[in-house]
């Protein structure tokens, strides 16, 4: 699938980002306004490693997503209000409210959920490649986690089981250099986090996480390889995220500078800048996109907006499932 | 349980081998797995035979990771599937708490109803074998603690059968806490798949000076101790809970209430343990204006599992100690 | 605490980093290391600048690991050094669980008390910040379920630092539960490293009749609540156990005999939870024969904490429900 | 140093084989005669590991052993009597005999104890590393486990921290083949577990585990590095258990062919040999070591014996250290 040349593609691919970025940009307003509650996340800077994932996936896969999944979450085909309503405390939220950012799921796209846990996807994504192929199915698992849950042992005894089963699972790393404001380089002496690979005699390969295209090519070939049975992979894409890891962050831990060399690697606008070159798309249609994005995210928070708050009168029948009729 | 004509006598360890067989027959989204469950049979030989019955994709070996393979049992139930995972001893929970109780007990409500975690985790738990302190605790408490487990412990063969039953069927996480010194106990159990229902407590015996209330192995204990106290004139009902979580309040209630005196009997630590919880909902029921006499815990030292035999015993509740614990209550009050 | 010359008012977050930064000072075997505790300065800034004072490898920032970290701390007090981690959230502890429980609280006794483990693990609790289930739990029922380790829950700026400073000397596995509702909140605290002498509760206002104990936030809570009943004429006993184990009965036995009703108010949800044991205590003690009501507890809702602001309010315990369960009890009894 | 050559390092190299050998084989006997309670897991056929690694030790250094952990605590120098007193619940045991074999430890000669849990030793003996480093001693931390412990997250977060920080830690794997029935083929996808190793920027190494000199080479070099500040290493000796994992074992996962081939590779009818070979030692001083480590065994079960049995009386005391003195 070429991101660049093909126009639907391009068109797409760009609408995801910059629905991603304005998104965060809309979100990242309402907490500094005091209109959003809780904490948050953004992953600002970083959407080309769900869009281009993402579009290697299709119907019936899945994927586990992180504390920082706004942009999974979107890729994956999310709706915009109701994720809009879920940070907005409402009940028309994806989570009725009761999760907020973090717990964000939709389960009917194949999105198994955000997870406020450091690598608490990994091994879930085990469990749901290893359902797939027990059934016999090709779909795939597609589990996103930071450069900072690779140290966590979920991670690695979940990796260990779908590289032992062969199971259809695609690990993507998104290494944004920071868990929190422990780099990278602190928190493990390997020098690609994709050469942890080897441990598990899995493939590994890492990319340029700025790059949809690049993210999309190495995803595909392993979702590829999941569906044919041959087991996981390991991706890392290294790439950025130009805020703080939350609120509470003062960005103590990296420079001025280094941010802005990282915002001069936009990927959006390296993104747009291949698309113009190779003539796939027009300025106008730059723009259009854009525009779109920016109008389906004002149109979500005024949808959430209006919506009724969460309730808390059923809170104690919720805990318990009664059973899917 | 009511009794059906095709009951007949099994040890405990096949009532939940017999329950897994079933429930991976009737239904092809089951599936067990955990460490040894296969070739092995299982660390106390509860999978027994099922590999070559169901074959290692259904019955499967897993490398030593319980946080792992927690996480992929709650990834499969997500993606729809029924699996049941057997942790070794119920202490390697320890390693799997986070996919316990902040991804499986969580999921659903977190996710405002949109998923749910059909899982069953099971473990055996306790004292008893010598197996000292990281081999022989008994944690239900952790777990009764938690919104959105269920918590069962078998005390009977018929229950370690019907409550495994009932566990699978559940659409949420269900932690069924086995006993090891129970597995090779024998009693009666029916050949069907009978479930027994979660949430009910069973009144295992009916007297009129005190309730026993008695979890997992000292259920038998309790009855044998109320058989020697009915030798001296004093008559008991035993109270199994079976399901910790949600708890049967009303039969406790009720018999505590029939009787006026409690005495709540359990294998684990007495701080904080899951007796404390029946006490103090005892205390704030119905029942509270009916107590003739405190009511008494009888539990585990509050101590780590010791490995030498004697100091094992001397741990937690024997017979002689529910009797004399017994007999004080109903004769100091 | 007795008031000394040099107290000021500062925060319960500066009163730990303060006892943190004096036990650093006058023992070099103490250590400090954590997710973000360096230059970032701790994920609610507690560790603040103490990195600047004292280096990166006395204030050591950690990849994501709790369990090795835990691990990690108990082989170095193993060791002879005197670690104390911070884990981020107290929810964060469900990973570390196997160090902590099956490692740190049992080395000391199962290796017949030829090795101490003197380690401190500081961890924040509690709901109120809109991080919704996986990161507002209030766990200490877990660990007071625990022998071998010690579990405290500073409640005021004085003991954030006078409980730490003493659990740093302690020779066993302190478990510090912290409250991220606390952290700005300022209060009165000594200059000088004054310790609060584990398991001691602290009387916080005296009544005649009902005691309230309470933990963690729940205590300030309890003393609005307390101020509110006296202006309708109901005064109130206010106990904060501060140490949950080894827990001072003593003072709650003595403070219910006199006032005769109990009131339990706890974060946690109510099923197994902290409350649950003291009620149990209580319920067999010589204060049984003085309760003029049943022991009440009132806790958080046996759910996961929610999101919704609304929401998350609704899943604890208020002010306002305090005064209205108190009233109750004193009006109805 | 030359095990084979060296007629006083090959003395003690085969007595300490021959006392871990009759040591467990006593275990076996009082086991199967019902005159010890509780479980045991025995290291028939992998004393060579312990052996050699240990040799490469000296005071000061700490080891962290497992449940099956009799070698490495004999190896470490501990005293017979004192863990049969433990194996047979005695007050004299080295745990007052509330610990029994799964929990030996030794900590006046760093013997930081057996862990009942898969793995659970990995990070404390990072922790013992970093107390050592911290203090600025030059003393090695060498932490024996598994094959099937190298799949639990305590491993990988504890030989990642140890990595990080360049701990003086040497991580030993028992590479017996099987944790409990798992075959370590079947339990990860790597052909080598050192391979591992450069999962973390460690060096690492595979070893023939029933020859001392090679475990011991391998680990005195990890022990050097340590020592200088270099880091851990990560050394996998292979050997094979010849007994059950444990009483309950019905060796239903292996072949009757299979462990006959490993006994034929006996560790110590191998260093016999070559240590007659080069006549470093004569029969009749081979014939010494084996009556020393069968008398010393004896005297031990009969010290032990005599001893008084473990007492319940100060259970509730014994959970909390009053503080050292
Ligand atoms: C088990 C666990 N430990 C710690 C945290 C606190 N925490 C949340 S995000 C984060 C950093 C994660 O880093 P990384 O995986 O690189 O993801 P990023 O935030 O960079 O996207 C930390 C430490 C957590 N949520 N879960
Ligand atoms: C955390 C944990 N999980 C499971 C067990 C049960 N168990 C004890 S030993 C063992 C096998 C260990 O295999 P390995 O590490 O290869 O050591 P070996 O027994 O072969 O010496 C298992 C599964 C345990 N003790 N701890
Ligand atoms: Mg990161
Ligand atoms: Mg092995």
């Amino acid at each position: 699938m070429d991101l660049v040349k093909d126009a639907e593609t391009a068109t797409s691919a760009l609408t995801t980002m910059w629905t991603i970025r304005r998104f965060e940009e809309a979100v990242d307003d309402l907490f500094a306004r005091g209109l959003m509650h809780g904490t948050m996340h953004l992953s600002i800077g970083q959407e080309a490693v769900p869009t281009g994932a993402c579009l290697a996936l299709r119907e019936g896969d899945y994927i586990t997503s992180t504390h920082r999944g706004h942009g999974h979450c979107i890729a994956k085909g999310a709706q915009l209000d109701r994720m809009m309503a879920e940070l907005l405390a409402k009940e028309t939220g994806y989570c009725r409210g009761r999760g907020g950012s973090m717990h964000i799921a939709d389960v009917a796209t194949g999105n198994l959920g955000a997870n406020g846990i450091v690598a608490g996807g990994v091994p879930i994504a085990a469990g749901a490649g290893l359902a797939v192929k027990m059934r016999g199915q090709s779909h795939a698992v597609l589990s996103f986690f930071g450069d900072g849950a690779v140290n966590e042992g979920a991670w690695h005894e979940g990796v260990n089981l779908a590289a032992i089963w062969d199971l259809p699972v695609v690990f993507v790393c998104e290494n944004n250099k920071y868990g929190m404001s422990m780099s990278v380089n602190r928190a493990s002496k390997v020098d690609n986090l994709a050469d942890r690979a080897a441990a598990y005699g899995i493939p590994g390969v890492t990319v340029d996480g700025n790059d949809p295209q690049e993210v999309h090519d190495a995803v595909d070939e392993a979702v590829e390889r999941a569906r044919a049975g041959n087991g996981p992979s390991l991706i890392e894409a290294v790439t950025y995220r130009w805020k703080g890891h939350s609120k509470s962050d003062k960005n103590l831990y990296r420079s001025r500078e280094e941010i802005d060399s990282w915002r001069e690697q936009d990927p959006i606008t390296r993104f747009e800048t291949a698309v113009l070159h190779q003539q796939t798309l027009t300025e106008s249609e730059l723009a259009a996109c854009r525009d779109a994005a920016r109008d389906a995210v004002r149109a979500a928070i005024r949808t959430a907006n209006a919506a009724p708050d969460a309730s808390a009168d059923e809170l104690l029948s919720a805990v318990y499932s009664g059973g899917k009729q | 349980m009511t009794a059906t004509t095709d009951t007949r006598e099994i040890t405990y360890a096949e009532a939940v081998r017999e329950a897994l067989g079933q429930a991976m027959e009737s239904d092809d989204r089951v599936f067990l797995f955990g460490e040894d469950v296969g070739t092995y049979g299982g660390a106390f030989g509860v999978t027994g035979d099922l590999v070559h019955r169901f074959g290692e994709d259904r019955v499967r070996d897993t490398p030593i990771s319980e946080l792992g393979i927690v996480g992929a049992a709650v990834g499969a139930a997500l993606a729809g599937m029924r699996p049941i995972v057997e942790i070794q001893f119920s202490d390697f929970t320890a390693q799997a708490m986070d996919q316990i109780v902040n991804q499986a007990a969580k999921i659903h409500f977190m996710l405002g109803g949109a998923a749910e975690v059909p899982m069953v985790l099971r473990a055996p738990g306790g004292s008893g074998t010598g197996a000292a302190a990281q081999h022989s605790q008994s944690l239900e408490a952790w777990f009764a603690h938690i919104p959105g487990l269920k918590v069962v412990m078998p005390a009977t063969v018929a229950d370690a059968k019907g409550l495994l039953l009932a566990a699978i069927d559940d659409p949420n996480p269900v932690v069924v806490l086995e006993h090891k010194l129970l597995y090779k106990q024998s009693g009666p159990a029916p050949q069907e798949a009978t479930r027994t229902p979660l949430g009910k407590a069973a009144v295992r015996r009916t007297g009129t000076d005190l309730t026993i209330v008695a979890t997992g192995v000292m259920v038998s204990r309790a009855l044998e101790a109320a058989e020697q106290l009915a030798a001296e004139g004093i008559t008991a009902t035993v109270v199994d809970p079976r399901t910790l979580k949600p708890l049967d309040e009303q039969t406790i209630v009720d018999t505590v209430t029939a009787t006026g005196r409690a005495l709540l009997v359990q294998e684990a630590p007495r701080s904080g343990g899951f007796m404390s919880e029946v006490s103090a909902m005892l205390c704030d029921s119905p029942a509270f204006g009916y107590l003739r006499a405190p009511v008494r815990r009888l539990c585990g030292l509050d101590v780590p599992i010791p490995y030498a035999p004697q100091l094992e015993r001397a741990a937690v509740p024997q017979v002689p100690d529910i009797v004399a614990e017994a007999t004080k209550l109903v004769r100091e009050w």
